[in-house]
């Protein structure tokens, strides 16, 4: 012992959701990766089954109306999981629907119920201010960037990030971040705790049997978020040949090693955009926030769209089926307007 | 709404577009701050850097977004990233601007976007902060955008989410904010705001077209600084308009919301 | 404050050769970054003079006999720079080059001398015993992983990164580093201070005016440390137009905004290889091992082909010209053996 | 040299490639690691993930690479990458075997390739940890190379570059290192070693074809553990030499070093 010490300025209040240690997650990946040419392959039915439990700490990929995995989204609420911790940066459609459904229990916010240019979703908002209030759905409150840094701690394999924001916010007061003098700067800084998920699940543009993925367009969290899960489903548009990651291994974005399970699951984002194939389905999204203005219409969107459809590629019928999606396409391709 | 040949969203956009310095390196959202980074890009700053969080550097929009991650943002774009990446950028002193929304704001520039009244039982809970508490923390200067009504400029805002001046000079510094950041202006439906450099408090520089002193003083519920110099803005040029409607966002997709009067999102 | 402190459980007594704070980078970049699109094209021999100072902290690309930037290595050595602090992770050829030169003052070490399959030149290690014993050269040690990490700190504009590695060694008690104990996990950590260097220089395989650059194969420490000088000389193999950058932006590994000044040489890294295009030139490779057995020979080799040309491009034609270096892409694709 | 039909080197690999389980992610450098991974590969072992530090993973090189960042390393890989992104997965707990060489090791599998003598005024001063401190400290299993002799084997090396067990049980956990790792096997030109699960301290296992318990000794400068049931390695087989010679080194790039009896870089 030196006999210094690095002072702690502020500490916040905030829980720490995600209860699992660096060591504990070594430990964990040790035996994991040994399946890193396993074939990977299943349907999104099982991999919610398997992977994803009640009580599990949950970050999903994707961003705003961008890559969402909504055919795991839809499972997820199809098999009513239960008090879901969620990693909650820049959450918007997906947090939404599953907060409606009553799968979630606690949240680590960055940002959640917006919809950006749609505005907030009047019963989403009433449900969220209802849980808090009875402390029904605890809360700890951060902001993109250090939830995007406290993925990114886990996935470098250290227990936290120093950062240089949150000082000064009543966020932080809020959060289980602290605040320290730093030893080499004698300047204020922030350290905020990794989070190391349960499970993670993330849609992607092509990955071969094993899970070596590539990702097109913002990667939002994404890299973070995929290697610091126990457990990571990967749903894909596509399923290429090995042979093509190996031509190209700079944009295997995640390595199979960290994959558990893959799932093919064409137009799987919709009704959000998935770059360079096909754009947000704006009419739906807008039929959704009407939907979502009271109770009963926002339960008729969920049975039509969700329980009243056995599996995605139903879902996909009815909003539209091809020729919907073909229009996206376009939309994304600018060959329309 | 005045008789006039353009709406507040142009206005807004033109307002904004004019305070932008070319060469800068800007962190923009969706909507306005779009617009208006685009317009100046066309007009008097050809050299910006425009950046979106969640990974888009430098992209050649062929439409407007339609949210940070849209692929237009990425569209061309000289690299795409992560989100970790984008924030590093600002945290290394690479942002000269940050546009940021809020539900309230008060007169150091401390804005509110996650709960109105008490935390733990809020009368309203918005989406929290979003990208702004890092951008309005790294960035060297913050632009704020707000519809300019008493219940939004407040005297003290009930939850900070993204810190201004906190409660004044040297307030931000002592915290541990990086040095030389803050927020620069505010952009509203009324008026164009700046912060006084000695008492780190919102001071009124400009007013809109055909908007009076009265008005905004009525609308703000909070003792505004006055500049001596203040001006009434000048309103759209001809060029400005033509530039904003014909290169920047042809098919309406943000200036539309002009139209209807639509609200700002946050 | 709130009482509660993190302790210090041991601090390395290694200096810190470079003294560049964060907030003074910040600055620094506010006014950099403002020539995103300068056309940056300029020679090798007015880079080096512009931007490489004598007292300077020096980082520099690449890795074992892989895409090091030998023309500017060669430029620095026909200026005689001189005192220079360096960054010595990953060290081989260039280093040494530099060291026997005269060139360096500091060093901060991860490896240095070796030349993996080539043994350690003889001259180069007598030299930094030499050195090191008189007190002419000061020394820190760390490790490959740690000075990659002490870039990638100041490329995220922190001042530090914690790091699980370094703890009961000896080089710690020699590095600039701290032990703590986590406030989050309770176990011990490292803090390994970031390195912001006054400039940088790196090889790449194509980039455009502004240096908007792509890089193939293995990038080692090269983006961490592209993001963390105050100065950045990008040496190209070729200049390509930036409608090429746009159809590829995640290949773009160093954003423009990084760079000052970008230098185009055709086989710049020879005798080192350059992946996809050039193999190592193991011959050349033997021969400065060879010469560097003793000082009269070594003399020579840096006469013939460093002093006694003019440009690289008289030093390629020196080692064998474009029969050679045809030659060594041959073997690089594998056309020969 | 003995008379024998294989070389050092190719003995050395194939030792070392036996201990090698399928399905494990291995951190390897230039030379005999290299031809041990590769070889285990095509024989018991197809499922291992070869890992570079400069940024290759699983790649199929067409030849033995040069360098650990030669574009051999990289060749048809399934990721390309920097360095800390290589090393956080070992961090992080994806890395089961490193190899490393160094200068002396003592019997707690402490490495010293840093110096020889006082560290201020170094007889002879080695290139530095290079990798090695990194996979040594955050590695599962870390397989030692070296010559056996009795300067190299010494009872407390000059200086730790990479920790092995310090000075005994629970010293690493002490230091702080990850729970659970630490030296493994040792590869020598005359030995097997590993390190005796309940003191730490380094254990003959096997002895090489042709060499005797009592050479090893001799060249071994700490005293050292046998383990009871000590076994005469098994030479290579047919198979193995064979696999050594047609696939995994055709060009003979690493394996000639053993004609030559050359040295094996640290």
């Amino acid at each position: 012992m030196s006999g210094k010490v690095i002072e702690i300025l502020e500490e916040g209040s905030g829980q720490i959701f995600s209860k699992i240690t660096p060591n504990e997650f070594r430990e964990h990946m040790r035996e994991k990766v040994k399946n890193a040419w396993r074939d990977k392959r299943i349907d999104i039915k099982t991999a919610i089954q398997q992977f994803v439990h009640d009580g599990d700490y949950l970050t999903m990929g994707g961003v705003s109306f961008v890559r969402l995995s909504m055919a795991a989204v839809h499972e997820m609420i199809r098999q009513k999981k239960r008090n879901l911790n969620l990693a909650a940066g820049t959450r918007t459609y997906d947090f939404n629907l599953m907060l409606d459904a009553g799968c979630v229990k606690n949240i680590d916010c960055g940002y959640i119920t917006g919809m950006e240019i749609f505005g907030i979703p009047y019963m989403t908002r009433k449900n969220a201010e209802r849980m808090i209030t009875d402390g029904e759905m605890g809360i700890a409150e951060y902001d993109n960037a250090s939830m995007a840094w406290r993925h990114k701690a886990a996935a470098m394999g250290i227990p936290f990030l120093p950062i240089r924001n949150m000082m000064g916010a009543d966020g932080f007061k809020h959060s289980a971040a602290i605040k320290i003098r730093c030893p080499f700067t004698g300047e204020e800084l922030v350290l905020v705790p990794a989070i190391y998920a349960d499970v993670c699940i993330i849609h992607v543009h092509r990955c071969d049997i094993y899970g070596n993925a590539q990702i097109e367009g913002a990667l939002n969290e994404d890299l973070g978020k995929s290697k610091s899960a126990k457990r990571l489903i990967i749903t894909t548009e596509k399923i290429i040949d090995t042979d093509e990651i190996r031509l190209a291994p700079d944009r295997t974005l995640i390595p199979c090693f960290y994959v558990d399970a893959v799932v093919e699951i064409p137009y799987g984002t919709h009704p959000t955009n998935m770059p360079g194939m096909y754009y947000v389905d704006i009419d739906h999204m807008k039929e959704y926030v009407a939907a979502a203005r009271d109770r009963s219409s926002l339960e008729e969107y969920y049975n039509k769209y969700i329980f009243g459809v056995k599996n995605f590629a139903e879902y996909l019928e009815k909003v539209g089926g091809k020729e919907r999606l073909h229009y996206l396409e376009d939309l994304e391709h600018l060959r329309v307007r | 709404m005045r008789n006039r040949d353009y709406n507040i969203i142009e206005l807004m956009a033109i307002i904004a577009a004019r305070e932008i310095e070319d060469r800068a390196v800007i962190y923009i959202g969706t909507g306005i701050p779009m617009l208006a980074a685009s317009l100046a890009q066309h007009m008097h700053a050809p050299n910006i850097v425009p950046v979106f969080e969640a990974g888009g550097v430098a992209p050649q929009m062929p439409t407007l977004p339609t949210s940070v991650g849209c692929s237009r943002t990425t569209y061309r774009a000289i690299r795409t990233c992560d989100m970790p990446e984008i924030f590093e950028m600002a945290q290394l002193g690479i942002a000269h601007y940050a546009f940021l929304g809020g539900a309230q704001v008060d007169q150091y520039g401390n804005i509110n976007s996650t709960v109105k009244g008490r935390y733990e039982a809020p009368s309203v809970r918005w989406p929290g902060s979003g990208g702004a508490n890092a951008f309005g923390s790294l960035c060297w200067r913050t632009m704020i955008i707000m519809n300019h009504e008493k219940r939004r400029f407040i005297e003290k805002v009930d939850f900070i989410t993204t810190p201004g001046y906190i409660d004044g000079p040297g307030a931000r510094e002592k915290a541990g904010l990086p040095p030389g950041t803050g927020p620069y202006r505010v952009f509203t439906d009324k008026a164009l705001l700046d912060f006084e450099e000695r008492t780190k408090r919102m001071r009124l520089i400009g007013l809109l077209p055909e908007v009076t002193l009265d008005e905004v003083i009525q609308n703000t519920g909070f003792e505004l600084l006055i500049t001596e110099d203040l001006k009434q803005l000048p309103p759209p040029t001809d060029e400005e308009l033509s530039v904003l409607r014909e290169k920047v966002d042809p098919f309406r997709i943000v200036l539309s919301r002009g139209d209807k009067n639509s609200k700002e999102e946050n």
